[in-house]
C-alpha cells in the first residue's frame, strides 16, 4: 500500500529526526494531500470537457476565452479556474432562517464522502492509497454519505425547493443503490473477491479477460450498474433533486459562493468515482485492452483515467440529450425493471459459471 | 403513538422561476409531489396596453400589439390591421394580402419552434431547445431582411405594410424553407418520439373538449382535443381561403386525445402545415402592386364597435375596437388566446405531480406579454 | 462583502492577487436567468447557439445566490418591482446589474400612460450597465456586457482602487 | 395558365365534387394539382354558403316577414321569454340587455338546442363616460357557427352586474379583469379579486376619470411628464 511505501520511505530518511508517530501522520497527510490536488485539477478539467461537449451538441462553440483583454485564454482553457476561484471569493450567504450548524456542514459532508471513496480507486498496479481487502464495499458505503448531505443540504436551507431537493434524492439514491450493489454482485462472483486490485488482476490478458465479456449476462449487469450510477450521481435523466426547471437548483438553491463550488466538485468527483469502479469492475481496469501493447505501470494509469473518462463522457453525451424523467417514473425504473433485472442476472452468472466453468 | 397529521404545503412557483416562462407566480397546493389546487397569479408584466390604446392615434396603436405577444408579433399586428380594415372598410391589394400571409405563417413557424422548444426545456431536454432556436434565428433573418427588426416589427399598417419585400426575400424564403423541411422530421424524432418524452407527456394533463370550449380554449391547445376550428378555415379572413392546407387535431396517437402529446404534436404538424402554406402563397404572389397603395391618410374610423378575430399561433387573437369617430381609438380590448389558455390550469393541472404541473403549463405554451398585456 | 476585500494596504503582492481576483471575476460573471418581457427572448438568443454568451465565460444560473450578473430584460412593473429588489438582495456580493431594453432603463415606450410600470428599474436597485433599444439585439447586449467585463476588471477589490 | 390546363382543373374539381378525389390526385403536374385542390376547396366552400344562406333565408322568410338579422331574431326570442329584460334602444348589430335577468337569460342562451352559445368569446368593459359603464359580450357558437353581442349598461353609482362565470367558465377570468379595470361589481362571481394589479391597487384605471395614485410601496409614480416630447 501506498502509505507504507511511504512510510518506509520516510523512516529511512528521516528516522533519526523524528519520531514514527509524526512519520506516519506524514505518511498519511501526503497522499491525501495529493488525492486533493488530483480532484481539484481533474474537476477542472472536466468541467472544462462537459462545458465543452454539451457546447458542440447544441451548436455552439463553448468558452473560447473571448471577451475583454486577455481572457481565459486560447479556447477558454483557464475558463474553470477563473470560474473556481470566483466562486471561492463570493460572499457566502447564511440564511438567517437556515439551520445554521448543518447549512454548514453539508458541503464539507458531500465532498468527504467522495474524496474518501477516492482512496480505495486503483490507479495503477501499486498505485492505490489504501489497498483495502474490502474495496469494492467501502466504496459503496461510503458513497451513501452523499446521500445523507444532500438531505441535511435541503433541510436545512430552509427553502421548500431545497427540501424537495433533498427528499427527491433520498429517495432516488437510496433506492437505486441497491440494483447498483446487485450488479457489482457479478462481478465480485465472478472475481471471487472483495478487493479491487485482485478484481482487476482477474482480468489480466487481454480485452476477452475482462469480466464484461466473460459471459452474456455481464453486460446486463454493466448497463444497469451504470445506469444506476449516473442516477446516484444526480445526472440528467435523473437529475430530479437539482433539476433545473422544477427545483430552480434543488438542494443547492440557497448555497453561494464556496459551498456552492464544493457541491459542485463533489457531484464531478462522485462521476469520477462511479466510472472508476465500472472500469475496474468491467472493463479491466489499468489493464491494457491487448496483451502485452503498453502495458507497463505507467501506462496502466493512463489506461484506468481513460476508461473512466470515456465512461463519464458518455454521462456527460447522455446529459445533454435526454429528457427528464418523473420522480415516480424514476423509482417504477428502479424497482420494478432493474432490481429484478440485477437478480435474475446473479442466478444467470451463476448458473453460467456452473455450468461453462 | 401519536397520530402524524400531515399538512398541506403552500408553494409558490415563480414570479422569478425557470419553468413559468416569464413573470408567472403559481400558488400551488401540494401533498407531497402531488399538486391539489393551482391558483396563477397573473398581472407581473400588466403595461397597460388598453390604457395606451385610448392615449395614442390608430396607428401608433401598432406597435403596443408587437409588444403584447413578443414571440408573435406579425400576427398581433395583422389582428389588428384586419380588425382596422372591416372597421373602415379598406380593401387592401392582393400583392399586400399575400405578403401578410407569409409573413404571418413564418411567425407561426418561429413562434411554434421556441414554444415547443421550451415545453422540452421544461421537461428537461435542453438542447433540443437551442436546436430549435437557432432555426427560429432564420426566420429573424428573412424578417430583419424585409423591415429591419429581429423581434418586434411594426411592419403591417392599417391599409397596407411599411415596406415593400426586398430583392431576394422570395429565394431567400424558399432558401430557408429547403433548409428547414427536414429539421422538423429530425426535431420530431428528437423529442416526439424520445421514449422519455412520451412517457412524460402521454396521458398527462388531458384537456377534454368540453372544458376546453368551456374555458374558451383556442388555437393548438383546441385542436389538440380533437376539435377542427381553425378560424383561418372557418372564418376566413385575408386571403387564406384560397390556399389549400389541412387543420391537424389531436387523434391520441401516444395517449388520449387532448394529452400533452398531442398538443405537443399538433404544433409540428402545423409548421408543416405553415410551410405549406408560405411555399403556396410563395409561388401565387403577385408580381406588381403598390404596398401603399390603399393607406388612408389618416386614419379616422366611423363610429362604431368591431370584434374581429383572427388566428394567432396560440389561438384566436380577438381586437375589440370601439370607435367615437376621433383618430383616437375610444376603447381598445385584445382577447388574448394564452389568458384563457391559462385559466384552464387550475382545471387540468390539479391531481398530477409537480413534474408534470409544469410540464403542462409549458405544453399550453403561453405568452406572460399576452396574458397581462 | 467577503472577508478578504479591503484589508490589504498596496504591495506588490497584493497587486498581483488584486489582479487575478478582479480578473476571475471578469472572466466567468454568471447570469441570472431571470426573464422579464420581450427583451427575455433576446437574452436567451444572445445565450443560444448563434450568438452564444459562453464565449465569453457567461453561463446561465436559475438561483439568485449563485449569479453575478442580474440581466434585468423588460419591463418592470410595480408588482414585480418589489420582487426584482428582493432577488436582488438575495444575490451574493459581488453583484452587478445590467438593464436591458428602454423599458427597464427608463420605461421605454411605456414612459407616459404606463401607471403601472416603472419607469426605469434604477429607482429601486442601482444599475451598473445600461443597454438601449427595444429590445437590444443580442449583439447589443453582448457589448454591454463586454462594458461590464471591462468595469469588473479595472476594480482591486483588495485595495479598493480603480483604475 | 394555359387553356387546356384550366379545362383539366375545372373537369377535375367536378368529378372531385361528385366524390372523385381521385381525379385531382392523378394529375401529374404538381402545381396543376395544387392549383385543382384550392379550387376543389372554394368550390366546396362557395357551395356549403350557399347551402346555408339559402336554408337561413327560408327560415327567416317563413318565421317573419319584415327582414331581420340573426342578432335581432335572437333579441325577438330572448324578449319572448323574458320580456322584461330587454332595454329600450336596440340596434341591428347587437343586443342591449338590462343587467337583472342575465343570469338566467346566459343559461338560457347556452341550453337552447337552436342557438347553443356554448362558447363565450370576449369581455370587454367600457367607460361610456356620464356615470355610465358597460359590459360587452361576444358570445359564439362552436356547433352552429353563429355570433352575437351582447351589451348591458349600469351606472357607475352601483354597477352590479350578475355574474355569468358558472356558465361560461372563462368569463371567471374575464370578469375578474373588467372588474379590474373598470371596478363593475360581478354579482355571485365566486373569486372576485383584482388579476392584474396587486390587491392593494387603488383606483379602476381604463375608467376615463382614472387618476394614477402618487407612490406605490414608496415607489414614486411620475406624474409630471416633463422630458417626453
Amino acid at each position: 500500500m501506498t502509505v507504507d511505501i511511504i512510510f518506509d520511505f520516510f523512516s529511512e530518511l528521516l528516522a533519526d529526526f523524528i519520531g514514527t508517530g509524526p512519520l506516519l501522520v506524514m505518511a498519511m497527510l501526503l497522499p491525501c494531500l495529493l488525492l486533493f490536488g488530483f480532484i481539484t485539477v481533474y474537476a477542472l478539467i472536466v468541467i472544462y470537457t462537459e462545458l465543452k461537449v454539451s457546447s458542440f451538441i447544441q451548436d455552439k462553440v463553448g468558452p473560447m476565452g473571448q471577451g475583454v483583454g486577455l481572457h481565459a485564454g486560447k479556447w477558454g482553457l483557464l475558463q474553470p479556474i477563473a470560474d473556481a476561484l470566483k466562486l471561492l471569493l463570493k460572499e457566502d450567504i447564511i440564511p438567517s432562517s437556515a439551520d445554521k450548524p448543518l447549512f454548514v456542514l453539508a458541503p464539507f459532508m458531500i465532498f468527504i464522502g467522495a474524496f474518501i471513496s477516492f482512496i480505495a480507486l486503483p490507479f495503477g498496479e501499486s498505485i492505490i492509497i489504501a489497498d483495502l481487502n474490502i474495496g469494492i464495499f467501502y466504496i459503496l458505503g461510503v458513497g451513501s454519505i452523499a446521500v445523507l448531505s444532500i438531505i441535511l443540504a435541503g433541510w436545512s436551507s430552509n427553502n421548500k425547493w431545497s427540501l424537495y431537493g433533498g427528499m427527491r434524492s433520498a429517495a432516488q439514491i437510496v433506492s437505486y443503490e441497491i440494483p447498483a450493489g446487485l450488479s457489482l454482485i457479478v462481478v465480485i462472483m465472478l472475481a471471487g473477491t472483495l478487493n479491487m486490485q485482485d478484481i482487476i488482476q482477474y482480468q489480466a490478458g487481454g480485452v476477452f479477460n475482462w469480466i464484461l465479456f466473460d459471459n452474456p449476462f455481464v453486460p446486463i449487469a454493466f448497463v444497469v450498474y451504470f445506469i444506476s450510477a449516473m442516477a446516484e450521481t444526480n445526472r440528467t435523466p435523473f437529475d430530479l433533486p437539482e433539476s433545473e426547471s422544477e427545483l430552480v437548483a434543488g438542494f443547492a438553491t440557497e448555497y453561494s459562493g464556496m459551498r456552492y463550488a464544493f457541491f459542485f466538485l463533489s457531484e464531478y468527483a462522485n462521476m469520477f468515482v462511479v466510472s472508476a469502479v465500472a472500469a475496474a469492475g468491467f472493463l479491466g481496469g489499468w489493464h491494457s485492452p491487448i496483451l502485452g501493447i503498453l502495458d507497463s505501470p505507467a501506462w496502466g494509469v493512463f489506461w484506468m483515467i481513460s476508461k473512466t473518462f470515456f465512461l463519464i463522457f458518455i454521462m456527460i453525451w447522455l446529459r445533454w440529450t435526454l429528457p427528464r424523467l418523473r420522480v415516480d417514473q424514476l423509482m417504477n425504473v428502479c424497482w420494478k425493471v432493474f432490481l429484478p433485472i440485477a437478480l435474475v442476472n446473479i442466478f444467470g452468472v451463476a448458473i453460467w459459471t456452473v455450468i461453462f466453468n | 403513538m401519536g397520530v402524524v397529521h400531515a399538512q398541506e404545503m403552500v408553494l409558490n412557483i415563480g414570479p422569478q422561476h425557470p419553468a413559468t416562462h416569464g413573470v408567472l407566480r403559481l400558488q400551488v397546493k401540494t401533498d407531497g409531489e402531488v399538486i391539489s389546487e393551482i391558483t396563477p397569479y397573473i398581472g407581473y408584466l400588466h403595461r397597460c396596453f388598453e390604457k395606451h390604446c385610448e392615449n395614442v392615434t390608430y396607428e401608433q396603436v401598432i406597435p403596443f400589439t408587437d409588444r403584447c405577444d413578443y414571440l408573435a408579433s406579425m400576427t398581433m399586428n395583422f389582428g389588428y390591421v384586419v380588425a382596422m380594415e372591416e372597421l373602415m372598410d379598406i380593401k387592401v391589394n392582393d400583392r399586400v394580402e399575400y405578403i401578410r400571409v407569409i409573413m404571418a405563417e413564418l411567425q407561426r413557424i418561429a413562434s411554434h419552434l421556441l414554444g415547443i422548444g421550451a415545453f422540452g426545456l421544461d421537461l428537461g431536454a435542453f438542447t433540443p431547445f437551442l436546436h430549435m432556436l437557432r432555426d427560429r434565428e432564420r426566420i429573424l433573418d428573412i424578417f430583419e431582411m424585409t423591415c429591419g427588426a429581429r423581434l418586434l416589427y411594426n411592419y403591417m399598417w392599417v391599409g397596407g405594410l411599411s415596406h415593400d419585400l426586398p430583392t431576394g426575400f422570395v429565394e431567400a424564403t424558399l432558401h430557408f424553407l429547403d433548409y428547414f423541411e427536414p429539421k422538423v422530421d429530425e426535431f420530431e424524432n428528437l423529442l416526439g418520439h424520445n421514449k422519455i418524452f412520451v412517457e412524460r407527456t402521454a396521458d398527462i394533463g388531458i384537456m377534454p373538449a368540453e372544458v376546453a370550449i368551456n374555458y374558451g380554449v383556442t388555437g393548438p391547445n383546441l385542436r389538440a382535443s380533437g376539435i377542427n376550428w381553425d378560424l383561418r378555415n372557418d372564418d376566413p379572413y385575408s386571403v387564406y381561403d384560397r390556399f389549400d392546407f389541412e387543420v391537424p387535431i389531436g387523434d391520441g396517437r401516444k395517449g388520449t386525445v387532448g394529452d400533452c402529446w398531442d398538443r405537443f404534436y399538433v404544433r409540428v404538424c402545423e409548421i408543416r402545415e405553415s410551410i405549406k402554406i408560405v411555399r403556396q402563397a410563395l409561388d401565387q404572389l403577385p408580381k406588381t402592386g403598390d404596398v401603399h397603395q390603399s393607406m388612408p391618410k389618416k386614419i379616422r374610423p366611423p363610429k362604431g364597435s368591431i370584434y374581429r378575430r383572427t388566428e394567432s399561433p396560440r389561438g384566436d387573437l380577438g381586437y375589440y375596437i370601439e370607435s367615437d369617430g376621433s383618430d383616437i381609438p375610444y376603447r381598445v380590448k385584445m382577447r388574448s388566446p394564452a389568458f384563457t389558455a391559462l385559466s384552464v390550469l387550475n382545471e387540468i393541472g390539479s391531481g398530477w405531480l409537480m413534474s408534470d404541473v409544469l410540464g403542462i403549463l409549458g405544453s399550453l405554451d403561453i405568452v406572460l406579454g399576452e396574458i397581462d398585456r | 462583502m467577503g472577508i478578504l476585500e479591503n484589508k490589504f494596504d498596496d504591495n506588490i503582492i497584493v497587486e498581483k492577487l488584486d489582479k487575478l481576483l478582479s480578473w476571475s471575476r471578469s472572466t466567468s460573471p454568471w447570469f441570472f436567468q431571470f426573464g422579464l418581457a420581450c427583451c427575455a427572448i433576446e437574452m436567451m438568443a444572445a445565450a443560444a447557439s448563434r450568438h452564444d454568451l459562453m464565449r465569453i465565460g457567461i453561463i446561465p444560473r436559475s438561483s439568485p445566490r449563485q449569479a453575478d450578473v442580474m440581466i434585468v430584460a423588460g419591463t418592470v412593473t410595480m408588482k414585480m418591482a418589489l420582487r426584482v429588489k428582493k432577488l436582488y438582495e438575495q444575490m451574493a456580493n459581488p453583484k452587478y446589474v445590467v438593464a436591458m431594453g428602454s423599458c427597464a432603463t427608463s420605461g421605454g415606450p411605456y414612459w407616459q400612460h404606463g401607471y403601472h410600470v416603472l419607469k426605469g428599474v434604477d429607482i429601486v436597485i442601482p444599475v451598473d450597465v445600461y443597454v438601449p433599444g427595444c429590445p437590444p439585439r443580442p449583439e447589443a447586449l453582448i457589448e454591454g456586457l463586454l462594458r461590464l467585463q471591462e468595469q469588473i476588471l479595472e476594480e482591486r477589490p483588495l485595495t479598493r482602487k480603480t483604475g | 395558365m394555359s387553356e387546356d390546363k384550366e379545362k383539366m382543373i375545372s373537369e377535375a374539381v367536378e368529378k372531385a365534387l361528385q366524390g372523385d378525389m381521385d381525379a385531382i390526385n392523378n394529375i401529374e403536374d404538381r402545381i396543376t394539382r395544387s392549383k385543382a385542390k384550392a379550387a376543389l376547396a372554394k368550390a366546396k366552400r362557395t357551395r356549403k354558403t350557399e347551402e346555408a344562406s339559402s336554408e337561413e333565408s327560408e327560415i327567416s322568410e317563413a318565421k317573419v316577414e319584415e327582414k331581420l338579422n340573426f342578432s335581432q331574431n335572437v333579441c325577438k326570442k330572448i324578449a319572448e321569454k323574458f320580456p322584461e329584460s330587454i332595454d329600450k334602444e336596440q340596434n341591428k348589430d347587437w343586443i342591449q340587455l338590462k343587467p337583472e335577468n342575465w343570469l338566467e337569460i346566459a343559461k338560457w342562451l347556452k341550453s337552447n338546442e337552436s342557438l347553443y352559445f356554448d362558447s363565450l368569446q370576449c369581455n370587454t368593459g367600457l367607460d361610456l363616460g356620464e356615470g355610465i359603464l358597460e359590459s360587452r359580450y361576444n358570445l359564439h357558437s362552436m356547433k352552429h357557427l353563429h355570433k352575437i353581442e351582447i351589451r348591458i349598461k349600469v351606472s357607475v353609482e352601483k354597477p352590479d352586474i350578475p355574474s355569468v362565470e358558472e356558465v361560461w367558465r372563462v368569463a371567471d377570468w374575464f370578469e375578474r379583469e373588467t372588474y379590474d379595470m373598470f371596478g363593475i361589481n360581478f354579482i355571485g362571481h365566486r373569486d372576485l379579486r383584482r388579476i392584474l394589479l396587486p390587491d392593494d391597487w387603488e383606483g379602476w384605471p381604463l375608467r376615463k376619470d382614472y387618476e394614477e395614485q402618487e407612490t406605490y410601496h414608496g415607489i414614486v409614480v411620475p406624474k409630471v411628464k416633463e422630458g417626453w416630447e
